[in-house]
């Protein structure tokens, strides 16, 4: 598949064969996803402010390609791809993001909020580091209740600089937790990249706290996914575990962000290290023809136009519903 | 009737829920193997093992983020935050995860978990380690507060938090951790958002809850002395309050007093006071008078605590000049 | 007379306090060279540098007690945080250390520092970037809290906070950015805790802060035209709060209306009426009607949102209701 | 002095000699200091509650001895050593100890919060690690309005779990903050061993953000004094080290604190590692008296019983004027 000799000789490692026209269906769903939403937010059909994750897709369809639904994920602000590659159903994510009563989150969370408790996707989450303790506190329960169960805690470069990062590695390493810490690095945090902001490693943090530590290119679908099934091996068997994914923020930090402060040649460079055409390029070349890569886009493209009507036919939340929704219907437990 | 103490109220309340369901944990700083820094948690490592009950690091934003998460997956978590001062280390957890999941998930599910943390003064534990800031919580839809004010109302109500699908904090004032009261051998579960009536009263009704609630006793007492009736309220429970119950004594006693040691200014006597001017104005025969702690932290000195601190003089004063 | 934005007021502010004193240092996330996430700090970096004007990692903990130890070593820190909702995670420096310094350490100094942020709903943004929660801070003694509600209060009352010794938080309704206001060609400096009295009027009175004084302006005016007169008071400050001012226009209409967009329960609004109900109940003839949020985070979708928040509808019927 | 060769060159390399006798006295003040605390305590003379410092003295002591009254500390809830080494007037110091008007915060803080502005000790701290960042926004404005002026942020090994330290640590780091961090390890965070508290090493963590990192037996002041000097220097010049120092507590956590959830060997070895006798057993070996020695220890109990007498014949604070004085009485600039 790959054609580099280091993925080939992992995947000897790891066993089994990475299925690489899944990841690239799961990225694809993903870019056409996100590629919709910033024209529906261009023609004000979705509320409030977006973050896309355009270019960082092989992180999401990387990791959970080895999780299952039992698994669980918290999730940032840049969401959108953890939440379908995690299983969300198409119609509810885009209803919930055209805020509508048929929303996975009945149109009251939106974009930045996204979740599906049913296949483990605890939230996307508008505070940044956030969802590292709840990710945590979620690893905890698997240990009790599911040993092999695993949680992830996605979280951005920016995120770094957050004390809870600290208080969670620390807990998670004491406890050795089946916790994995996914670092997806973009070099930026929103308008000022992230080495101005961040005086550590990663790498050198995790070795503080004696957590294992791998780093992967996180626009190599096929490199991610491989390094992260031993990894969330590792996890589910004996504790933390850090992976950092280099990648690249193709977008603006939210839609409608010109990236002034972002050079020309950054952003050009950016198409070479897509990690759909490289995966597109491994696929044509080993097995998938053009038709059935044709194929395969017209049927997510599908999928998502489908979606988008569902979601459009959707109607507005009812104000009165979501009021008495603050709290479980059932109130206090009397006695 | 047997006699129990406030703190071994909720000690007993803690091993009646981890015994009634093995999905409740208890975890914070210094809980298991000491037993809490109050001695809330003495006894229950050796009986229900470091699994369902165990010692955390000093990180109590993780502490509180972690049990969203923990009561996200199925266990019911009752954190400790050692002083009700340090929450200020937990709002986010507590504002922005906890409070809001359910709402923002579109109802999906809920966040049982259970903060457990003492507020109060009169210890000379200073500006740091005395503070009420229920009034913080109260404000934040999602969240339920009580306040219990004796050990059966502290043994019911945190028997009702634990067993609630929503996020639940229960403030417990220090000074009440030593008392002493008879309370009946089957302690009843007690719903949040339930007042109690603690005396009948006909010219004022004092409303109150946590350690005050021992204060407008006495004040209604010293009063009852100089001939005024007064009507004594324990809120027990400050998110959802019972306004009911606070409403129909107002309608029979036409006179209001609110009291807490709470800061007075923006503190959660306003609240009740705000309402009854609302809705209960037309019953209102003279001014709401709160009685809460001046607009100032917290001092050291037990002389300056002392004036800080309300007191029935204070409340008899206030009383007083809402009979004016 | 020139045009300006309330932005740029801001910027113009900022600018002004780090020309007039050089001890005058902002910092932040993005504050820099971005110039502000809504651009409140454009221009600065270049006019004043990178020592007086830097951006920080994500870490709103440290920032904000970065800024009180700043203040106790001889400079004027302004900080920004980039949505209210996010001083989850400053709380305790703002609350335990920087409101407590002077009045703890026995009045031997103060903490000059000012913290800025934007908050309120409106934009779509959701529960965890559209909050109010300044009914929080001005509930802690050694707080200041200010919320300016058009241009020239906003330049006013920033310089102002600057100025202060004691720690002041300036609250900024972002979706007052943008608005534009005749202003004069300088701009007066503005105490902070007095009210401005922006319309005259016999029947009630309407007292609010930030962006909802637009909502009662409306409101008074839809009144005008029903043959009801209103009175409109802005707060601009809500810690401390020109309580005579609003006592004063209580005891000329005898009815009194809160409106904010913070949550109505326990929120800023609590307290006005409380006082009110007390220092001012003898002038009252109507019940007290507050409008503010109702109790549920803030919802994402337009349609909910709209529902949500306060408007002149909403203000209208209040005051038909205590007119009643 | 010391009879270990190591500090012998490491003086050398430091160029000065360690005025040892001052370190003595330094921490006799501190150790004496804390005991009729701890009489006056038992006797209900001081209100709320107290931490001793007793067997820690020598970090107080050391580190102290190398800074000048510009310096700034952000001390702990455990911070009489440093407010005494610090140079905080001792009548002031127990007049707000026994919650005295005169005391140095006129009785409003009390042990938990001592301080003294106009020698650079911006507070005892009732919250584990605040200090850290009110250490750190001291030494950003040293370094704007003060250069070669450092701060200095005390904390226990409890502490080290804190979000805080990563988020001080990451900013000291990358703005080459002139800040020392001295850890303070004990052993202990209340009644808990740290390790159990703890995954990770300081050394480790230092290492992160790549900020000179050094171990020190923190009951020997000599050293001390020693290794803080050079490292003191460096940070005057260059930027953010740590320095942990390794003690133990010989105290309850707070007085009254029975401590049985300690060894009894535990703390039957303490006295053998305290720091006050080995500089003592020194001090004799080389250059004091037996009566010098005796002299200066009833200098330092006069002093000490001087100062509660001053504390006991103060009065109780003024109720008005603390209430008036939670903001500074000018108010606001009006215009
Ligand atoms: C606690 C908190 N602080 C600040 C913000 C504003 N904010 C949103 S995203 C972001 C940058 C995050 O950078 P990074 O973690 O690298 O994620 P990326 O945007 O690159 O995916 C900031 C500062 C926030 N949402 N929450
Ligand atoms: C934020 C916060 N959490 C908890 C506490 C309660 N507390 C006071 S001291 C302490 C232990 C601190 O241990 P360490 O930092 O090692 O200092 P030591 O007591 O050993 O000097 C704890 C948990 C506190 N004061 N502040
Ligand atoms: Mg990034
Ligand atoms: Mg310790």
């Amino acid at each position: 598949m790959s054609a580099k000799p280091m993925n080939t000789s992992r995947r000897a490692q790891a066993g089994k064969a990475v299925d690489l026209p899944a990841l690239y269906k799961s990225m694809l769903l993903i870019r056409r996803t996100e590629e919709r939403l910033a024209t529906l937010f261009a023609d004000g059909e979705v509320p409030g402010f977006i973050h896309l994750s355009i270019g960082q897709e092989a992180v999401s369809a990387g990791v959970m390609s080895n999780l299952t639904k039992a698994d669980t994920i918290a999730s940032t602000h840049r969401g959108h791809g953890h939440a379908l590659a995690k299983g969300l159903s198409l119609e509810g994510f885009f209803s919930e993001l055209l805020a509508r009563r048929e929303g996975l989150c009945q149109g009251r969370g939106g974009s930045m909020h996204v979740a599906d408790m049913s296949v483990g996707m605890l939230g996307a989450n508008g505070i940044v580091g956030a969802g590292l303790s709840i990710a945590l506190g979620s690893a905890l329960a698997h240990k009790r209740l599911r040993p092999g169960t695993i949680a992830v805690a996605f979280f951005g470069d920016g995120a770094l600089a957050e004390g809870l990062l600290h208080e969670t590695l620390n807990m998670a390493a004491l406890w050795k937790l089946p916790l994995l810490f996914v670092c997806e690095n973009n070099g930026w945090s929103e308008f000022l990249p992230s080495e101005k902001q961040i005086a550590f490693t990663l790498e050198r943090l995790s070795a503080a706290y004696a957590i294992p530590y791998e780093r992967v290119d996180g626009n190599d679908a096929e490199a991610v996914a491989l390094r992260s099934r031993e990894i969330i091996e590792a996890v589910r068997r004996s504790g933390p575990a850090v992976l950092e994914c280099a990648t690249v923020r193709v977008r603006g930090h939210f839609e409608g962000d010109a990236q002034k402060y972002r050079d020309r040649a950054d952003l050009e460079d950016v198409a070479k290290v897509d990690p759909i055409m490289r995966c597109e390029a491994v696929l044509k070349k080993t097995r998938m023809s053009d038709e059935a890569l044709q194929a395969l886009d017209a049927d997510v493209r599908s999928a998502i136009e489908n979606a988008i009507s569902v979601a459009r036919a959707g109607q507005d939340p009812d104000f009165e519903r979501a009021r008495e929704d603050v709290y479980t219907p059932q109130g206090f437990a009397s006695p | 009737m047997t006699e129990i103490r406030y703190l071994r109220a909720i000690n007993m309340a803690l091993a009646d829920a981890m015994a009634e369901d093995d999905t409740v944990v208890v975890f914070g700083e210094d809980v298991s193997e000491a037993g809490g820094s109050f001695g809330a948690s003495r006894g229950l490592r050796d009986r229900f093992g470091p699994d369902r009950i165990f010692d955390t690091p000093i990180s109590e934003a993780a502490i509180a983020g972690a049990a969203v998460g923990v009561a996200m997956s199925g266990l019911r978590p009752v954190i400790e935050i050692m002083f009700m001062d340090f929450i200020t280390l937990t709002m986010d957890a507590l504002v922005n995860q906890a409070a809001k999941a359910r709402f923002m998930f579109g109802g999906q599910g809920s966040v049982p978990m259970v903060l457990r943390t003492p507020h109060g003064a009169g210890l000379g534990a200073g500006p740091q380690h005395s503070q009420c800031l229920e009034a913080w919580l109260a404000h934040v839809p999602g969240l339920k507060v009580v306040c219990p004010s004796d050990p059966a109302s502290a043994y019911g109500l945190l028997r009702a938090a634990i067993r609630d699908p929503d996020p639940v904090i229960m403030v417990e004032n220090k000074a009440l951790y030593g008392m002493k009261a008879e309370v009946a051998d089957e302690l009843p579960v007690l719903p949040i958002g339930k007042a109690a009536i603690l005396r009948r009263g006909k010219e004022v009704t004092l409303v109150s809850y946590g350690a005050s609630v021992h204060i407008c006793s006495a004040a209604a007492a010293q009063l009852e002395a100089d001939g005024i009736s007064a009507e004594v309220i324990d809120l027990r429970s400050l998110q959802p309050w019972d306004e009911a119950t606070v409403l129909e004594s107002l309608s029979s006693t036409h006179r209001l007093v609110v009291v807490h040691e709470a800061v007075e200014a923006f503190g959660p006597g306003a609240e009740i006071a705000a309402r009854m001017a609302d809705v209960g104005f037309d019953e209102l025969d003279g001014p709401i008078v709160r009685v809460g702690a001046p607009f100032m932290p917290v001092p050291f000195s037990k002389a300056l605590e002392g004036r800080y601190l309300p007191d029935a003089a204070k409340v008899v004063a206030a009383v007083r000049r809402t009979l004016a």
